[in-house]
């Protein structure tokens, strides 16, 4: 594995919605082992770029390469399948299952049993696979610092405690890209900086590219190696979170116009 | 915590009370047993005859079951106050088999069986006699199905009897006299419904029996559950047949005679309906509309009978409209029962239920005269014979009947 | 040529009845969130509703018709708060299961409880059976012309009151984003209660048709229907009110010609069938969903 | 034994197994009715191989249950990827055609009925070792990584897709699956009540299942097993005149159970609960 190359690169990235340019031929390029910030105010299509990236929603022009694989026209499964993991901006966990169950599903991409597998194969080798996940989900569990929690109901959680878990379940795929959508979005300050200690540490322990996307710009800003700021579905300027600081446009695009 | 324990304590303990409760439906014969062993051997061992009746109670033939239900209770009454049968009175139990709902049948049946019953009466309606009268059959109890079907019947013999005749025959017979009736008839259109196995039998009697007189069958059209028969009705012009004949539900034989009648045809003695027509929606949809048709029936509407008279002036009172094929059904086999019970000296002790089981059944399949509500009929090895008719319709009534077939005297 | 314009004929009415039902059964899913499986049951109800006023009063039309605007309505509105929480919590599958329910008891009652379980049937006055064109064999009686233009009044009306009136605007806002309606100050409830009194009126005036139309009513007529609109909705797109329309006539003509050409019982086979490989090549019906 | 004791055990068991086939597709989001058509599928394979060809029993059922994998596999190829409802009526056509072509063909007895099936040696028991291996397989599958995958297609279908669940295939396996249980059922169907008639396998016992199945609860495969049992067994208990109004006390329970717990009576989280609690005692006890 090549440190420093680029792991996900998007090349003139389009998607209209009727008339609308919610994605206007974006151009971005994260480099494996960054933490990559995406700023931009609201309704920016940041959340429509994840779910472009993902192949929830098709695009309607240019590319997506994935580790130098056009992914561009890929089902949401096949791209998970290849490495890529995400959150999603509503927390949306199964309530119906306890916490550990929960980031147990994300264990999905790395085990094999099928629906006659589960029927037919040896009881032992379930068991084997199903303690591996498990012992995994601890681990991640106790990494976001939610080991206590691992019996309780997920409807039960509190909002942080889902963006928490939600990592969690993204991070139990053992993905090469994790993709964050406002992981911080409705927190307070003290419940952000827990949050963005997390990403920095899960970065640090499993060595996971992260792109994360949010409009609160103190967090991005103090965790993001790398940062592109868009409006309108269009890039306004990218950099170090240094230059982004001072960048006019930014301000602009946050301030509006004087 | 609690409220979670609460209800599965109470789930647990439904669960269990039931199966308890089923274990133990295993009731008493016939009514309850005397203590003592009785004196003459020949005298009866209960204090109540109690007959099982598996009736249609629910969903789409209601009504039909209510009006069965009405007529049995009317024998039975007349039966308690004149001494009852052998001294002793009478009650029937009615289980619920639903309108086409054959898991409800067998598990009635299934109930039936564990009162460990002389005969049963029922089931009835053929769709619920096809699924529960094998578990009779295999126990050896003898079923009086009065309405369910002559082909169902036949099926179970000697163990299963029915009130409509042989089809077989009178389909055909019937037919034909009507052919006879109106000569200028030389094709014709059916209507057939085909869920049920009945009708559907009938039908292909009726039309070979056509078929036999040099009449065309232009096409047998299949009629099933619809909210406009139109399109039937067309299709059935189409053809330009001479008369129609009528095989489906009562509803739909209105509702397509009301849109020929639209479409031209004039002359009501075009149509021939068979002898399931005739229920009280048949006459409440049709009314005005069907004078001049045709008609066959095993039921004898101009039954000058005095027991026919005050149970059909009763049935006007109850109901407020003409007495249908359903009213004397049961309330005749209440009488056969008691007739049977009585020629055989039944007594209903436990130690001779499988023996009087087989005395009724042989008495029962061979009765040779025996005065029904509406007529005189004789039993020939499990056949019920009596006549079938062809009516007129007028005034919103069977008028005319024309005897076809078989005449006992 | 005759029967085929005759067949024609036949589909096209009963398309127009579907499209009555297919409508107010739509409005409740749009407006209400409520997969409401007992519409048309709530509409044979009214039937015998009228039917009973006409047994009293000895066959006043007037009363009969009124009878069954006005059950219609309050039927409607009683409907309300049983699904009222179900709607908030936006669970379709539970509003279905509840209008089973709901359907379930009608139908039993029914076939047990008016008229000792009897079909009834309506007087000839209030039926219009007399022919009132006539080609052949193609024949459009007095009720049934009515029904159709009727049905294009009724539903008509409800398209102007949904697209033209501020409140239908303000409903059809809140069908497209509920939390949006909250906070921008539309009175949710008060439009959740108005759209089941419009479907409630609808479906008054929808049993008046259906006793022009049909001239009777059993207790099974509300399955047959429902299963039918059910059909149609979903052949359309669920929600989907204009493709409903043209989904119904599309499904009444394809039943009328399966009852006049194909042989044998196939009638109600093909008709699902046709759902069967819309859901299959089409999974959100040929219009798309709206709801 | 009593007779009527059997019967209803036997059907319970039929039950169990439908509503275990409508339950499990219903899991994955869809309200499947293929069950009631492959039931009358495998009921006319097992009778027919039975009473022709005088099969045994284990090789006919086997065969009813690749009659009804086939049959369902075939449309579950299509409907594989349709919405929860879009299903119900869909299915309701396989329903309508089953029967149809039934109806046609002569040789199974056509509208006459296929009668005098014969029936295989110790049914209730025969049914109850189905009905428990059937049960364990769910259990498993319930438990494994395709059950937690189920959990997540229910919420959210693109968020499934996005952790590498195939939904449609998920769907597609576990309505062949349905179809298979719909088959076995059936067998068990022609063996109990030895006549086969097409107009049995019809739209009533759907709402009988449905009833037991969203009364008892359908987040679990417990409601089922629970509520079958009692549902189909208190109208037999109850006076006559009191059980004929089953069908308005059923309406009443879905109306009633929907608007108080609308996850039915047993939910998951109620039986987690009680796990939970048991183990707290369990611990409490040792500790004193």
């Amino acid at each position: 594995m090549k440190e420093g190359g680029i792991i996900l690169s998007v090349k003139g990235l389009k998607k209209t919605f009727g008339g609308l340019h919610a994605i206007d031929g974006l151009d971005i390029d994260v480099k494996r082992g960054n933490i990559h910030g995406l700023i931009g105010p609201n309704g920016a299509g940041k959340t429509t770029f994840f779910n472009v990236i993902t192949g929830i929603l098709p695009s309607s022009g240019g590319n997506v390469f994935f580790e130098s694989h056009d992914v561009t026209t890929y089902k949401p499964e096949k791209i998970a399948e290849m490495g890529i993991s995400r959150t999603f901006q509503a927390g949306k966990i199964v309530p119906g299952m306890t916490v550990l169950d929960n980031v147990m599903t994300g264990a999905y991409r790395i085990t094999k049993t099928d629906v006659l597998g589960t029927f037919f194969r040896a009881p032992f080798t379930i068991s084997g696979q199903e303690k591996r996940i498990r012992d995994k989900a601890f681990e991640l569990l106790s990494l976001v610092g939610m080991s206590d929690a691992s019996d309780r109901w997920a409807a039960d959680l509190v909002w942080v405690e889902r963006q928490l878990i939600q990592i969690a379940r993204a991070m139990a795929a053992e993905p090469k890209l994790l993709l964050l959508d406002e992981p911080t979005g409705g927190m307070g300050a003290e419940e952000s900086q827990r949050v963005a200690e997390m990403i920095y540490m899960v970065r640090k322990e499993f060595g996971v590219t992260v792109v994360v996307v949010g409009h609160d710009m103190t967090l991005v800003l103090g965790i993001s190696d790398r940062i592109t700021c868009i409006n309108f579905g269009k890039k306004i300027c990218e950099g170090t979170p240094a230059d982004i600081r001072c960048d006019p446009n930014v301000l602009e695009a946050y301030l509006g116009k004087e | 915590m609690k409220k979670c324990m609460l209800v599965i304590m109470v789930i647990v303990m439904t669960f269990c009370i039931s199966l308890v409760a089923l274990a133990g439906s295993e009731k008493e014969t016939s009514g309850t047993a005397k203590e003592a062993a009785p004196v003459a051997s020949d005298e009866p061992c209960v204090d109540e005859w109690v007959f099982s009746n598996l009736m249609f109670m629910t969903g789409g033939w209601a009504p039909y079951g209510e009006m069965i239900v009405w007529g049995m209770n009317e024998a039975i009454d007349e039966i308690n106050a004149a001494g009852g049968i052998r001294g002793v009175p009478v009650r029937a139990e009615v289980y619920d088999t639903g309108t086409h709902q054959p898991e409800l049948a067998v598990t009635q049946m299934a109930k039936v069986l564990d009162t460990k019953p002389l005969l049963i009466m029922g089931p009835h309606g053929s769709t619920d006699a096809e699924a529960c009268s094998q578990l009779a059959y295999d126990e050896g109890v003898y079923m009086l199905q009065s309405t369910s079907s002559y082909d169902v019947a036949k099926k179970f013999r000697p163990w299963a009897n029915v009130w409509l005749t042989n089809t077989e025959q009178f389909a055909k017979t019937t037919g034909q006299k009507w052919i006879e009736r109106e000569p200028d008839i030389k094709s014709v259109v059916m209507f057939v419904q085909p869920e049920a196995s009945t009708w559907y039998e009938q039908s292909k009697h009726q039309s070979n029996g056509l078929k036999a007189v040099g009449v065309k069958v232009l096409e047998e059209i299949a009629v099933t559950e619809a909210v406009d028969f139109s399109p039937l009705a067309v299709r059935a012009l189409s053809h330009k047949p001479d008369g129609f004949v009528m095989y489906c539900y009562p509803e739909a034989m209105v509702k397509i005679v009301l849109e020929l009648q639209k479409r031209g045809v004039k002359e009501n003695r075009r149509f021939l309906f068979f002898h399931g027509a005739g229920t009280p929606e048949f006459w409440a949809l049709g009314k005005g509309y069907l004078d001049g048709a045709y008609q066959w029936s095993i039921f004898n509407s101009q039954a000058k009978s005095q027991k026919w008279q005050k149970l059909a002036d009763k049935f006007r009172e109850d109901f407020d409209g003409e007495p249908n094929w359903t009213v004397p059904t049961d309330y005749d086999s209440m009488y056969l029962i008691k007739k049977c019970f009585e020629d055989l000296k039944i007594t209903g002790c436990r130690d001779k239920l499988k023996e009087e089981r087989v005395k009724i059944q042989k008495y029962m399949n061979n009765v040779d005269s025996f005065e029904f509500a509406t007529m005189n009929i004789k039993i020939v090895d499990g056949e019920y014979k009596a006549p079938a008719f062809l009516y007129t319709i007028k005034g919103d009534k069977l008028e005319n009947p024309i005897n076809c077939g078989f005449e006992w005297k | 040529m005759e029967f085929l314009l005759a067949q024609i004929i036949n589909g096209l009415i009963l398309g127009g009845i579907y499209a009555l039902l297919v409508t107010g059964f739509n409005l409740l899913l749009l407006e209400g969130g409520v997969f409401q499986y007992a519409y048309p049951h709530l509409l044979v109800l009214s039937m015998y509703v009228s039917w009973l006023v006409l047994r009293v009063t000895g066959n006043n039309i007037f009363l009969g018709i009124l009878a069954a605007v006005l059950s219609g309505i309050v039927l409607g509105i009683a409907t309300e708060p049983i699904f009222r929480s179900l709607s908030k919590r936006g669970a379709a599958v539970a509003s279905f299961i509840v209008a089973l329910g709901i359907a379930i008891i009608i139908t039993d009652i029914l076939s047990r409880v008016i008229n000792k379980g009897i079909q009834i049937a309506f007087p000839e006055s209030l039926k219009g059976e007399k022919a009132l064109l006539q080609f052949g064999y193609a024949i459009i009686s007095a009720g049934q012309m009515l029904t159709i233009l009727g049905s294009f009044v009724a539903v008509g009306g409800i398209f102007f009151i949904l697209f033209k009136t501020k409140t239908g605007r303000a409903m059809r806002a809140m069908a497209q984003v509920p939390g949006v309606a909250r906070l921008i100050g539309l009175p949710v409830n008060a439009m959740s209660l108005y759209s089941y009194m419009l479907a409630g009126i609808l479906g008054g005036i929808s049993s008046v048709f259906l006793i022009m139309a049909l001239g009777s009513a059993s207790s099974g007529l509300g399955n047959t229907l429902a299963l039918k609109v059910l059909a149609v909705a979903i052949f359309a797109g669920l929600g989907n009110l204009g493709g409903g329309l043209v989904s119904a006539l599309i499904l009444g003509m394809a039943e009328s010609f399966v009852m006049g050409y194909m042989r044998g019982d196939w009638a109600n086979a093909v008709a699902f069938g046709m759902i069967m490989i819309i859901v299959m090549v089409r999974p959100r019906g040929i219009f798309g969903m709206k709801a | 034994m009593p007779i009527s004791l059997f019967y209803f055990l036997v059907f319970t068991g039929i039950f169990i197994l439908l509503g275990w086939a409508i339950y499990i597709v219903y899991r994955n989001g869809q309200l499947n009715n293929v069950p009631i058509a492959a039931m009358a599928v495998g009921a006319y394979i097992c009778a027919y191989l039975t009473r022709e060809l005088h099969w045994p029993f284990l090789p006919a059922l086997l065969a009813a249950m690749g009659g009804g994998a086939v049959f369902s596999f075939v449309p579950a190829l299509g409907l594989g990827r349709a919405p929860g409802f879009s299903m119900t009526i869909a299915t309701i056509a396989m329903i309508f055609i089953t029967q149809t072509v039934l109806r046609n063909m002569a040789f199974l007895g056509g509208v006459y009925g296929f009668y005098s099936i014969p029936r295989v040696d110790h049914l209730l028991i025969v049914t109850y070792v189905i009905v428990f291996i059937v049960g364990f397989f769910i259990f498993r599958l319930e438990r494994s990584r395709i059950g937690r995958a189920m959990e997540v297609v229910f919420i959210d279908t693109s968020v499934a897709r996005t952790l590498k669940i195939n939904t449609y295939w998920l769907s597609v396996w576990l309505q062949v699956f349905a179809g298979v249980l719909g088959a076995i059922a059936g067998v068990l169907f022609a063996n109990l009540v030895r006549i086969l008639v097409p107009r049995h396998f019809s739209l009533g016992m759907l709402l009988n299942i449905y009833c037991f199945m969203f009364v008892g609860g359908y987040t679990t495969m417990w409601g089922v097993v629970v509520f079958t049992p009692i549902l189909w067994g208190f109208p037999l208990l109850l006076p006559e005149a009191v059980a004929e109004w089953k069908d308005t006390i059923y309406g009443l329970l879905l109306v009633v159970t929907m608007l108080l717990r609308p996850e039915g009576v047993i939910s998951k989280k109620m039986l987690w609960d009680i796990k939970v609690s048991v183990k707290r005692f369990f611990i409490n006890r040792r500790k004193s």
